[in-house]
């Protein structure tokens, strides 16, 4: 299944844009997702912490992705 | 308790943002500020660029938000955050708290900059005469 | 450091008292605000009294701002302190501090007031529908 | 001697004027003033405290009192 993934911050610059699209099995789950997005951009993986947020909650443990979920990844935030 | 939540890339007013939690009830009332320093690790800064998941960020928001209006006896809060494009002195952040006892809106204010800074999707990137970082991005 | 101490009958300015703390090197502000509550202990408030021994009161603040800034790291230190007859919603007391960094500034900003409140010589009468009292007066 | 002592607050209210004279003997101390106001004004005895500051600070412990000193009582404080 095709999937969007939102990119920000410095997680933005080293995947080349704001929007992802990758093409993923059914069934994969966020832990799968990481692996292919360290896989397919190397230098996220030197992050301090790369969390990923479903539906705009951030993913504890590992949650199977639907088609039409917002996925998101998350790089260290520094608000404020 | 009164909420308002907002993250807009224009700039911040204090005035409006303290007058949200000053009603009648209100004895104490706390506010962070939140600006953009000259220098970083001894390094003049030029601009900072702020980034969020807007969505998401304000949903974070609200979330602490509640936590503190659980946490503590308070009677408002106001979470205004900007982004953008910002300069040294331009504020970043607005943070103000109403309770009937100072002590309520002291800890409240506390916890939701603290939690904010750790859990909300914004993203700034501090840029120098000779490069530029996303902050707290690398261990 | 930034002082700015002051006592006055005339209503307090949070702008100007906020400016007065936001340098370029202050990253994190601090900014407590002590307005009149409209009720105390079940009570409507109708008016309060305040009443300052200025030259001593003064001099308090200024110790106590001292203070802070041997304590903490902070850039700036505002107290403005009102007198006379303040109504419900009107503002007494505004600290302000700066800090680069937001922990001294919330540290700091919290001792004043705790300090203020226990030591600088200013008294506050509530009058209500019904009778007055000077707050604290009695054990 | 002659000292004029400020009176502020509820103290100003019970004393019945910011302002109080009194005549004292040379070389009394700031206790010995305390007994002579609180048998003035007992009212004053009712307080949760009374502190008094010589020359704008608070005395802690006793100091001997000297012409020309500002001298005030300081009922408790309640600013903020």
């Amino acid at each position: 299944m095709k999937i969007e993934i939102l990119a920000f911050g410095i997680a933005r610059e080293i995947c080349g844009g704001r929007l992802i699209e990758m093409d993923v099995r059914e069934g994969i789950d966020t832990d799968g997702l990481r692996l292919l997005l360290t896989e397919a951009f190397p230098s996220l993986s030197g992050l301090a912490q790369l969390s990923i947020a479903v539906n705009g909650e951030y993913v504890i443990g590992a949650v199977v992705l639907n088609p039409g979920d917002e996925i998101a990844i998350i790089p260290p935030v520094s608000g404020g | 308790m009164t909420r308002d939540i907002q993250i807009h890339d224009t700039p911040l007013d204090l005035t409006r943002c303290v007058n949200t939690v000053s009603d009648a009830g209100s004895g104490g009332i706390q506010v962070f500020i939140g600006n953009v320093r000259n220098m970083t690790g001894g390094k003049s800064v030029v601009r900072l660029e702020y980034e969020a998941y807007d969505r998401m960020a304000l949903r974070e928001m609200e979330k602490i938000a509640v936590d503190a209006g659980e946490k503590w006896e308070i009677t408002g809060v106001v979470i205004h955050h900007r982004t953008g494009v910002l300069e040294t002195g331009d504020t970043a952040v607005i943070i103000a708290v109403g309770a009937a006892h100072r002590h309520a809106a002291i800890e409240a204010c506390r916890y939701i900059i603290d939690t904010l800074k750790t859990t909300v999707p914004i993203w700034k990137k501090e840029v120098f005469e000779d490069g530029e970082v996303w902050v707290s991005a690398y261990p």
